[in-house]
């Protein structure tokens, strides 16, 4: 992190830090920011090949098998229905990074474009927008999610549905307060003296200065959406069986907690693991990119 | 002064807050054991009877020490048995019956006495005259009288709310009475103070079973006249004749009984019973083995009954749960209307290995309508046997060699292990090239769709309401709508002509006989039905209790008359 | 005066008892994603009690980041790789926070180039001047608010008994930099440094600012180390100056020779970019180019690549900082008959 | 000042009736017919029709929707279907317990947060840093159920400090606040980090610094009351996150709180109850939000002269 007391090193020496400087200045600065974003990309490649990676098809019951403990056969033990819970964890990643990933994208979208339409036109369409966008903020979040999926139904399509109502609008308010600061800049207001359309100078000259803020947000956004999609799914209006999200074996998993607890620590964990990764890794991508986001 | 102004207004406002925090405590959080219902001094007016020493309904005492420690994963909704069709546990505790049923040792069950000592029933099936005790009082210090029963049965036909009118469905007249054509109730006089006539519509040999169900309990006319839409809301104004009075009901935390000294039968032993409500299964079992409990069903921690089982041996208590656990085939979903199709469905599920997987085995395997412990059961029937192979060569027969798709449709309400139980149909139906795609519905679409007769194939549980194979056959295979609202679409109405004939064959031999003949057709000859398992029910209890029995239907509410506690 | 400067200079690894303060080859680093920034690259400066001393350059030369180090306030990534900073007598360089905690704002202060933020928005300023005093001085709160009244009177504040109580915010620019100027002499320090206290106020507010702290520092001894890019303040207020270029002195010399006798092309360029009532000029005079990147160096004098009279060796040998005259340092080859003043 | 409030406060208003418009909908797509839904498998459809009749099920949503909202007004949420309740009557009655948890859980939570995020601040990039946020965080990065069950089974369970559930004692509401309170404890590390850090390159920092105060006097005499600021508008925003954490957290500990009200109503499909809830929490967030602003306004002088 840079400290305003000096003078900007960057200025002084003449040239802005490329994203290459700035990933070279997390690797340095945050060890374990580096060392997040490097687990979560193993988790991804997991999740992609979970195939070949997991030593066992997720699905494959073997009611002779049931909850064994962890062994060199089952380095996580079976489940109930004698499935191998670490091929369940590698598939589980699938289905819990999707949650984390798709809902938070169209959250974003959504929050992105109302929050750049807000801060650009102001007036009316602000007001609106920000009403709007306060009156998702004033439910608390799980409650809402509660309410549409108790209106909709379980399944992974509503639960996309029910988080991406209840993010965007915090998107909107950070992308909208960067949009107001923004437009005042000198360079929008060479391009508005040029004559630049406006959806080219929101789109084109704006969006890419919010991109920083929206990077972390992202990242920050992501081990949120999982969390939640745990405790729907511990109020039984999260994923249902047999798709196995993390958050769906904890549930499951805990009833065998004094017996065999694996079943329900290891999906712990694994959330844990990507949860802390990924905040570790928002906070360093924030001290790097970004100077706006400091709340959050 | 703008700076004070600014802050006098916050502070206010947290005030506010605070105060409607502090207001609200005082009344429960401080003190947890009074009931929050608005009580009112509806409790003085009918609950309040001094001279009743102890058991005054709305009152919770401030000692309640050697009170039994209990437990339930969700509150009730109300204790007005007649608009529940599953809080039945305070109903069974604080109101009595006309009957009652008793199971001895051996597993035979008879209809017992209890509000009405004696009875006649006339040789047509059709009239039953009820002789009642006349040494009742309710908790009130009302005398019950025949007035109550008229009371009771009328309000359970037009009570705002009410669930349970399936119940006096053979009554004459009752069916005016909803419609609204009638006023009065037909069918049921009082021909003195404690002589009350009730006279059927057809023979239903049934009937005194059905009058032993929680539904038919017996209210004080006066007293839940009085109550309005408060009774069985507010413990105060919640009056019946049974053993505990209703004494306190806090949402979502407990509800609290309290010996009734005045019991007809003779006090019961407990002093009282507090019933916390916990929802976390962990966190009752924790509770349980730290000795916050007596009492924890296991029905509720399957997963945990192998470890309580090795842990507290001598703290078991088991009872059957007559109840039957069933899978279905829809006739109007291709291929089922295919006899060799359900047949082939039939033999390739592996039951025994479910129920050895999900519930260690504790129960049996089902071969009929009937599970065992009901009246009827047959235990030398037709077996249905797993058979993979066989069920491939029906299947090829039936010119599905290559398998087909079908639907299991899960209700996201139900239970983790009704999940896995479709979870592991799925894998042995695949096994015989079947195909079975879970899908999952809300409760409310899932209820709805089966109700149009268009759910796919599901599994489910019908535990016994009275005892008595009517109660199952006729709810299954009755008539069209029957059939239909199960989404099982029998298609055969002369079987189902004979299924609601069978309910008016006043002889009980023939009629036994009869209704295993037609399980026997349905079950194994049409193959309409694919009974899987019954269970055990299984409880743990604290080494003090004493005397704990299971109701004799096996169901999670608890009577707590026999039970007492040694020190 | 002369002959203590070049003393002072020439025997650079003396105590010279006579410096208030005496900043010896200080190195101070920068270490970035990119590489190492020598923001101050062997910078020697000396100060005699009761006399202000200017630092000048363009910006991003080095000055405020010596100001910096001298006042340990130089934060990661930036660190003291060389030198010695001598105050009274006392090494400060690498002394332990507390002690350098006791020094600072006791026996050295600082002003700051931004006034609208440089006072905590939080706290009055009576509040925030007196802390200065009582960290410091064992007096009770009645008296150093007392002397807090009586420091902003001398700084010209008006109704100090009533501004007090003030917030920042409720302050002009002007008032602010008086308050921190306040603060910075209640204890009345040895050295006082100034960077750039008044670029961001007024044209006007800055003239009753440099004539109310040369008035200070006249009054109570106090000697201050000016930093600036203006060589009209300079000429107006120090006594001595020293020039700044990439890190490094270029030039140093009392006020009134580098006025007559600039010597170096960058000090010259300096002194003809200042716009003059009297000549008719088409246009300015700029220094042509821009101030180098201070990772690419060039490998030879800092300047040649902007210097009108560099030579071929200029592009290929660091000049040394050459002796011209009295108490007159020139980095420049031309002047390569000088005795070096560097140290080396 | 005074027009600010109010108008402030009227800003609160459009928000509320669009919560109350928001949930009003939502609960009215509900696929399937309520009272069917509602009255479960022993009823005729004529019963169902008149309870349907009763609970104004049959009028147009707009009519539905006045008179919803006339009676709220009055303070009237309507008559929870399953408990034949006032739904007031039972929220009120569970509201003191959830609000003696979540101020319970606040402490907490600005303990374990203030702390962590100070020395987080302080030793930046640090071991100490990642090790305080780290702990600050876990709270966070498990599923709340399983941190309050870990907790239970460790505190309560084995060391037997704290009865398993329950809340009628101070000793059994010390568990369930550590795990709400822990859960927000993250995000209130997170900010106070953030701030301090941000705060500390402030030129005024310098100032204090130059004026000779050591790092600890800088941090707690000068950064600390700036960085607190914005970290206090977050009490708002923890509202609603302990709100959501209560939820969970009252099932586990069996806490009879508005949590579990949400949860009834959503496994019982009891739409009045539901909606009371959502609108009541809502009331309470919004409410939080307008007290945090104010607060806000006091305590900055800047904002405070109105600049």
């Amino acid at each position: 992190m840079k400290d305003k007391n000096e003078p900007n090193i960057s200025a002084q020496i003449g040239e802005a830090d490329t994203w290459l400087d700035k990933g070279k200045t997390l690797i340095r600065q945050n060890k374990l920011a580096a060392l997040s974003a490097l687990i979560i990309l193993l988790i991804i490649l997991a999740a992609v090949f979970a195939p070949v990676v997991a030593p066992y098809d997720h699905l494959q019951q073997s009611l002779t098998d049931r909850l064994k403990d962890p062994s060199a056969a089952h380095l996580l033990g079976t489940d109930e229905l004698g499935r191998d819970v670490l091929s369940r964890i590698i598939f589980g990643a699938r289905i819990s990074l999707t949650i984390g990933l798709v809902p938070t994208l169209i959250s974003m979208a959504i929050g992105t474009i109302l929050g750049l339409f807000a801060g650009f036109y102001g007036g009316k369409t602000d007001f609106a927008i920000m009403r709007l966008a306060d009156v998702m903020l004033a439910f608390p979040s799980l409650l809402l999610a509660m309410v549409v999926m108790y209106t909709m139904g379980g399944g992974l399509i509503n639960i996309f549905i029910a988080l991406s109502l209840v993010n965007w609008a915090s998107t909107a308010r950070i992308v909208r307060a960067q949009t107001l600061s923004l437009k005042e800049k000198e360079f929008v207001e060479a391009a508005k003296s040029v004559g630049v359309k406006k959806h080219v100078i929101m789109f084109r000259h704006i969006l890419p200065n919010c991109l920083p803020s929206l990077i972390v947000l992202f990242t920050l956004n992501i081990p949120s959406a999982i969390l939640s999609e745990a405790s729907l799914s511990f109020l039984g209006i999260g994923a249902q069986p047999p798709s196995a999200s993390w958050g769906l074996m904890a549930v499951r998993g805990k009833k065998y907690l004094f017996s065999e607890p694996w079943l329900s620590i290891a999906p712990s964990v694994a959330i844990m693991i990507v949860v802390l990764a990924f905040n570790f890794l928002g906070d360093g991508l924030r001290d790097v990119l970004d100077p706006y986001l400091k709340e959050q | 002064m703008k700076k004070s102004l600014s802050l006098a207004l916050a502070a206010t406002m947290a005030l506010s807050l605070a105060v409607t925090g502090c207001g609200g405590s005082n009344g429960n959080a401080n003190s947890p054991d009074t009931n929050t219902t608005p009580a009112d001094n509806g409790g003085q007016q009918t609950g309040g009877n001094p001279e009743n020493g102890g058991g005054i309904a709305g009152t919770v005492p401030d000692d309640t020490t050697g009170f039994f420690l209990s437990v339930k994963n969700a509150d009730i909704q109300t204790a007005d048995v007649q608009k529940t069709t599953k809080d039945y546990e305070i109903p069974m505790n604080i109101f009595d019956r006309l009957v009652d049923i008793e199971v001895d040792s051996q597993g035979t069950s008879r209809i017992v006495p209890s509000l009405a000592e004696d009875w006649e029933i006339s040789s047509d099936g059709l009239e039953y005259t009820f002789h009642l005790r006349q040494d009742v009082k309710f908790q009130n210090g009302n005398d019950f009288t025949a007035e109550d029963v008229l009371y009771t049965f009328k309000r359970l036909l037009t009570v705002e709310g009410g669930v349970n009118t399936e119940l006096l469905d053979q009554v004459k007249g009752a069916a005016e009475v909803i419609n609204g054509s009638a006023e009065e109730l037909e069918g049921v006089e009082q021909l003195d103070d404690y002589t009350v006539k009730i006279t059927l519509t057809e023979p239903f040999a049934a009937f005194l079973s059905c009058l032993t169900a929680p539904g038919l309990s017996i209210f004080d006319s006066e007293a839940t006249e009085a109550a309005g839409d408060q009774f069985g809301m507010d413990p105060s104004v919640t009056i019946g004749t049974g053993p505990f009075s209703f004494a306190g009901w806090s949402f979502n935390d407990q509800l609290v009984l309290v010996r009734n000294e005045n019991y007809w039968k003779g006090a019961p032993a407990l002093p009282g019973v507090i019933i916390k409500i916990i929802p976390d299964t962990e966190t009752q079992t924790m509770m349980f083995e730290n000795g916050e409990l007596d009492i924890i069903d296991l029905d509720f921690v399957t997963d945990a009954t192998d470890r309580f089982l090795e842990t507290y041996p001598d703290q078991i208590v088991s009872g059957p749960r007559v109840g039957i656990t069933y899978l279905t085939m829809n006739f109007n979903i291709e291929p089922f209307q295919d006899l060799n199709v359900r047949k082939a469905v039939q033999m390739a599920i592996d039951r025994q290995a479910i129920l050895d997987a999900l519930y260690g085995g504790r129960g049996q395997v089902e071969q009929g309508i009937y599970p065992f412990g009901l009246i009827g059961y047959n235990d030398s029937q037709t077996k249905i046997s797993y058979d993979p192979e066989g069920a491939k060569a029906l299947l090829a027969e039936a010119g599905y060699g290559d398998g087909f798709t079908m639907e299991l449709a899960a209700d996201s309400s139900s239970s983790d292990t009704v999940t896995m139980v479709l979870e592991i149909v799925k894998e042995q139906l695949a096994a015989v090239g079947i195909e079975a795609n879970i899908k999952n519905y809300d409760e409310s679409t899932w209820l709805e769709t089966r109700k149009s007769g268009e759910l796919g194939s599901f599994v489910s549980t019908w535990t016994a309401d009275f005892n008595d194979p009517e109660n199952f056959i006729y709810t299954f295979f009755g008539n069209e709508e029957k059939t239909r609202i199960r989404s099982i679409n029998y298609p055969d109405t002369e079987v189902m002509a004979r299924v609601g004939a069978a309910r008016g064959i006043v002889n009980e031999d023939e009629r036994l006989a009869e209704y295993r003949a037609l399980e026997e057709k349905l079950v194994h000859e049409d193959a309409a039905w694919i009974p899987m398992y019954s269970r055990t029910h299984l409880w743990a209890v604290s080494p003090r209790v004493q005397d704990f029995k299971p109701v004799w239907s096996g169901v999670s509410d608890l009577v707590y008359y026999s039970v007492s506690l040694s020190e | 005066m002369n002959e203590q400067l070049l003393q002072a200079n020439s025997n650079a690894h003396e105590a010279n008892t006579e410096l208030v303060l005496d900043i010896r080859n200080l190195k101070s680093h920068f270490f970035t994603a990119k590489g190492v920034v020598p923001a101050v690259d062997g910078v020697s400066i000396q100060v005699p009690p009761g006399k202000i001393i200017g630092i000048v350059g363009e910006s991003g030369c080095g000055k405020s980041m010596t100001a910096m180090s001298v006042m340990g306030l130089l934060r990661y990534p930036g660190k003291i790789v060389g030198g010695s900073i001598i105050l009274s007598g006392k090494e400060i360089t690498h002394i332990r926070p507390k002690e350098l905690a006791k020094i600072r704002g006791n026996e050295i202060s600082m002003i700051f180039q931004e006034p609208m933020t440089s006072l905590n928005p939080v706290y009055p300023i009576g509040h925030q001047v007196r802390e200065a005093i009582l960290l410091h001085q064992k007096i009770s709160k009645e008296e150093a608010k007392n002397r807090v009244i009586d420091i902003f009177r001398a700084v010209g504040i008006p109704e100090p008994q009533k501004r007090y109580y003030s917030f920042p915010h409720q302050l002009s620019g002007g008032l602010r930099q008086r308050v921190m100027i306040g603060m910075a002499m209640v204890c009345r320090p040895k050295v006082m440094i100034a960077d750039e206290p008044t670029t961001a106020l007024d044209v006007t507010i800055e003239a009753q600012i440099l004539r109310l702290m040369k008035k200070l520092c006249e009054e109570q001894g106090t000697s201050i180390i000016l930093i600036t890019h203006n060589m009209g303040v300079v000429a107006e207020i120090c006594d001595y100056v020293y020039v700044m270029y990439a890190g490094k002195v270029m030039e140093q010399a009392e006020t009134f020779t580098l006025f007559e006798k600039n010597s170096h092309p960058y000090t010259q360029g300096l002194l003809k970019s200042i716009p003059k009532l009297d000549e008719k000029t088409d246009r300015l005079y700029t220094i042509d180019g821009v101030v180098p990147n201070l990772l690419h160096l060039p490998e030879g004098c800092s300047f040649c690549t902007r210097c009108s009279q560099a030579q071929k060796r200029c592009f290929s040998e660091k000049p040394y900082l050459y002796e011209t005259g009295q108490n007159h340092g020139v980095r420049c080859f031309q002047y390569e008959s000088g005795v070096h003043l560097d140290g080396k | 000042m005074f027009s600010k409030v109010l108008k402030r406060i009227a800003i609160s208003i459009p928000v509320l009736i669009g919560v109350v418009l928001a949930i009003f909908i939502m609960l009215r797509i509900v696929p399937g017919d309520p009272a069917t839904t509602m009255m479960g498998e022993h009823v005729n459809p004529a019963v169902i029709e008149k309870i349907s009749r009763e609970m104004g099920l049959d009028q147009p949503m707009y009519v539905q929707f006045f008179k919803y909202v006339a009676n709220a007004l009055k303070g009237d949420f309507g008559t929870s279907y399953r408990l034949n309740r006032n739904v007031t009557q039972i929220i009120l009655d569970s509201f003191p317990h959830t609000v003696k948890l979540s101020l319970l859980a606040a402490l907490v939570a600005w303990i374990i947060g203030l702390s962590a995020g100070i020395i987080a601040a302080i030793r930046q990039n640090g071991l100490l840093d990642r090790l305080f946020m780290g702990c600050a965080l876990m709270g966070v990065s498990m599923p709340v159920f399983m941190t309050a069950l870990i907790l239970q089974y460790v505190f309560a369970f084995k060391l037997k400090w704290f009865p398993v559930s329950g809340f009628d004692s101070f000793r059994a509401m010390i568990l369930p606040a550590i795990v709400l309170g822990w859960n927000s404890a993250g995000s209130i590390a997170r900010m106070t980090r953030s701030n301090l850090v941000e705060v500390m390159q402030n030129d005024f920092i310098r100032t204090a610094r130059a004026k000779g105060l050591r790092e600890n006097g800088v941090i707690v005499g000068h950064a600390l009351k700036n960085a607190m600021l914005p970290v206090l508008t977050m009490m708002a925003l923890q509202i609603s996150s302990m709100l959501s954490g209560a939820v969970l957290t009252e099932s586990v500990f069996g806490v009879p709180g508005i949590g579990r009200l949400a949860v009834n109503a959503i496994e019982t499909r009891d739409m009045p109850l539901l909606q009371g809830t959502v609108i009541f929490t809502t009331i309470l967030i919004i409410l939080g939000n307008l007290i945090a602003d104010l607060l806000y306004n006091v305590l900055d002088p800047r904002i405070r002269e109105g600049i």
